[in-house]
């Protein structure tokens, strides 16, 4: 359970947001909408705890995030613009580095590979894919890491509709067995699943 | 005593309690640093093996410790506002660089014009004093760059407090290796002024000097928090009631 | 929630992971190992040819210029440090996962050591031949260049955090960590200067390795909370 | 008089320290003062500018 009470963020002079609450259960999705600049990416850096709040606190199963920032990560995936994987790595060599970092089971790597198309490109460099292929990459990271708590900003951009239509399927089956999902776009997510709507 | 600490903590209420403290430091400060500089220059006996050039010692001496008082009042206040996230003393530990990096200053060019007539050389690397200013003036220069480069007010403040404790650290690590390398130049012991036990009259006016110069450090100090309070609170209602309130006068 | 408690990596594994990652890359970029490597050996051989080729003067200065010239060389491979990371994204990672930043920290430090000072120390017995020393010298070079080249890693990694996000980064990375670089240059050079002149020099060596342990315990944490803050 | 002031013929250098001391207080004197009212003035175009647009 994922729940904010009265957050506050500036950036610079101007602030962002201000007393914002939200409350989110597990097979929920919170979608944080808005164009672009009004501070979506900041809201969830801020909430995954790579930023401070100004005020306010975000808590995970009733204890603070930032109290043992740790176990918050343990349950949580993060996906932003940038993939967070090295160019020179191949695709294997990549996500076996995941391993060291959470939580992961090795038996899940070949399914996803498998299901997000991407077992004929293991042998290229990273840096070869194109930026689609490299968000299915980070796809498979989030497949490969159990965590209940997905964190994606903007899950959409760089992909084609089969990738769009892939990952709303993913996050429904996230979803479905109970898990949570934080999502900032700037488009509609049309999903069946209870979507809790942040605008800023 | 907490109710008071965390009233100064509030920054409407530091800047107005700090516009009546001001006073208390600079008129004691100057009163103490006529008394001493008269006093030093005039009425304390000449040293017996230097002369009158161990007068230096009255402006050196001061200049030196606050030097060392500005870094280690900048690591303090760069600690708590790292630890307890107090804005304040973010504001402290960016007011007090530039002045400690000017005392600094103050303390290596006294320093080596005390040095001239006694080395016969404007820089004598013999003298571990020196050498160790130096290095801290480096490192005052290191922590303001680092805080120029940054632009965002709340983010400069956290990394430089980083840097501030690193270098709080090394500091007495600095200045031992450099007593120990200079020990190894055999040659150039040099006998200060305040080797033996110093006679009162010598002594009481060096007293005066360091306490009236950090009375006046002090005075500078808080009004360069009160500038930099003012600046980090510039969006809020009471800013706007000081700024419009000094309007009129103005 | 599926049992994770047994697939949770254990600290060593997160470090060790880091550790192989980083050296896997730099396996597959030469440049970045050898870069450093040739501006040592080239700043060593700036002396003579500026100072002249008299043996008695050189082998006086020898140990001095050849630690000037690991502490600049290593300071020259610093700052790409955390750069890599920054940019494409994976420090988001490294910083918002279950196992602790301070470790991780150290484990690039020492990835970092051993792509970069390793090497350094590897090396400096070459050099040390052009400056006429004696082979015990040589042995206590390269016992101060290892303790020095660990504390210059780990104390430039705090210095690297914190200019990661900033353009120009690397002459501010060189302002901020010179000066806390000092202690170890003035043990380091005058050790071996002691060496040369055969004289005891226990005292530099436990320097060295004491500033080496406690920037071992303190810098990974320093890192870490700099990391966060330019990360943000 | 005369002969106080040479200070034993060191007064170049004793009262060149004392008189750098006093620039260097003057110039951070000078730099409060400065730092203040820059401040003051920028707070007050920011809300000259913030009056205008509302």
């Amino acid at each position: 359970m994922l729940s904010g009470k009265d957050l506050c963020l500036l950036r610079g002079d101007r602030c962002l947001f201000q007393n914002l609450n939200f409350a989110l259960n597990s097979g929920e999705l919170l979608l944080v909408e808005g164009k672009n600049g009004c501070g979506k990416t900041s809201l969830l850096r801020a909430i995954a705890g790579l930023l401070e709040f100004e005020t306010g606190q975000v808590d995970w199963n009733g204890q603070s995030i930032m109290a043992d920032h740790q176990v918050f990560c343990s349950d949580l995936v993060w996906l932003s613009h940038r993939v967070g994987f090295k160019g020179d790595l191949t695709l294997v060599e990549n996500l076996s580095f995941e391993t060291g970092l959470r939580a992961t089971s090795a038996d899940l790597l070949e399914p996803s590979l498998d299901r997000l198309g991407l077992t004929p490109l293991t042998g290229l460099p990273f840096r070869a894919l194109s930026a689609g292929q490299q968000r299915r990459v980070a796809l498979a990271r989030m497949l490969m890491a159990k965590a209940p708590l997905w964190m994606m900003d903007e899950p959409f951009t760089n992909l084609d509709s089969g990738g769009q239509a892939l990952v709303r399927e993913l996050i429904a089956e996230h979803l479905a067995g109970n898990g949570l999902c934080v999502v900032a776009s700037h488009q509609d997510i049309q999903l069946d699943a209870p979507v809790i709507r942040v605008p800023l | 005593m907490w109710k008071f600490l965390h009233k100064l903590a509030s920054p409407p209420h530091f800047y107005d309690l700090s516009a009546k403290i001001i006073p208390w430091f600079v008129v004691p400060g100057t009163i103490l640093i006529i008394y001493g500089t008269i006093a030093g220059l005039f009425y304390a006996p000449p040293d017996y093996q230097q002369g009158d050039a161990f007068r230096i010692i009255y402006v050196h001496v001061p200049a030196a410790y606050l030097s060392m008082l500005a870094y280690t009042l900048m690591a303090v206040s760069a600690g708590i506002g790292l630890i307890w996230r107090i804005k304040l003393s973010h504001a402290v530990a960016a007011a007090a660089a530039p002045l400690g990096a000017w005392f600094t200053f103050l303390a290596l060019i006294t320093g080596s014009i005390w040095g001239r007539p006694m080395w016969g050389t404007w820089w004598e690397w013999g003298d571990p004093r020196l050498t160790s200013e130096l290095i801290m003036l480096f490192l005052y220069f290191g922590y303001m760059a680092l805080r120029a480069a940054i632009d965002d007010t709340t983010k400069a403040d956290k990394a430089s407090a980083v840097l501030a404790l690193v270098g709080a650290v090394n500091i007495p690590i600095i200045h031992f290796s450099v007593e120990w390398w200079s020990s190894l130049h055999q040659g150039a012991t040099i006998v200060r002024a305040d080797g033996p036990a110093m006679p009162t009259e010598m002594l009481f006016p060096l007293l005066a000097m360091i306490l009236g110069f950090s009375l006046v450090f002090g005075a500078l100090l808080l009004g360069r928090v009160r500038s930099e309070v003012l600046f980090r609170e510039r969006r809020s209602r009471w800013v706007k009631n000081v700024v419009l309130a000094s309007g009129e006068q103005g | 929630m599926t049992s994770r408690e047994d697939t949770m990596p254990g600290l060593w594994q997160g470090f060790m992971a880091v550790i192989r990652r980083d050296l896997l890359l730099a396996w597959k970029r030469p440049g970045d190992i050898l870069n450093p490597l040739f501006f040592f050996a080239m700043v060593c051989t700036l002396f003579p040819l500026a100072v002249g080729p008299s043996s008695e003067q050189l082998s006086i200065s020898g140990p001095g210029i050849v630690w000037v010239a690991a502490l600049l060389a290593t300071l020259l491979s610093l700052n790409s440090l955390f750069l890599s990371d920054f940019e494409d994204g994976s420090l988001d990672q490294l910083i918002l996962s279950p196992q602790p930043l301070p470790l991780l920290a150290l484990g690039k430090t020492v990835a970092h050591w051993l792509s970069a000072g390793l090497p350094l120390v590897l090396v400096s017995p070459l050099v040390a031949v052009t400056f006429q020393m004696p082979g015990r010298t040589v042995g206590v070079m390269m016992l101060t260049l290892t303790f020095g080249t660990i504390s210059l890693s780990l104390l430039g990694a705090i210095g690297a955090a914190l200019t990661v996000g900033l353009h120009r980064g690397t002459a501010l990375l060189s302002l901020l960590i010179l000066p806390l670089a000092m202690p170890v240059l003035i043990f380091g050079a005058r050790t071996v200067a002691l060496a040369a002149a055969n004289d005891a020099v226990s005292a530099g060596i436990y320097f060295l390795s004491a500033y080496c342990i406690l920037a071992l315990t303190l810098a990974p944490f320093a890192t870490a909370a700099a990391l966060k803050i330019s990360n943000e | 008089m005369m002969e106080a002031l040479a200070m034993g013929g060191y007064g170049g250098y004793v009262w060149s320290s004392f008189g750098l001391t006093l620039i260097v207080v003057i110039i951070c004197v000078v730099q409060v003062k400065r730092r203040h009212q820059q401040v003051f003035s920028d707070i007050k175009t920011r809300l000259r500018a913030m009056e205008t647009d509302q």
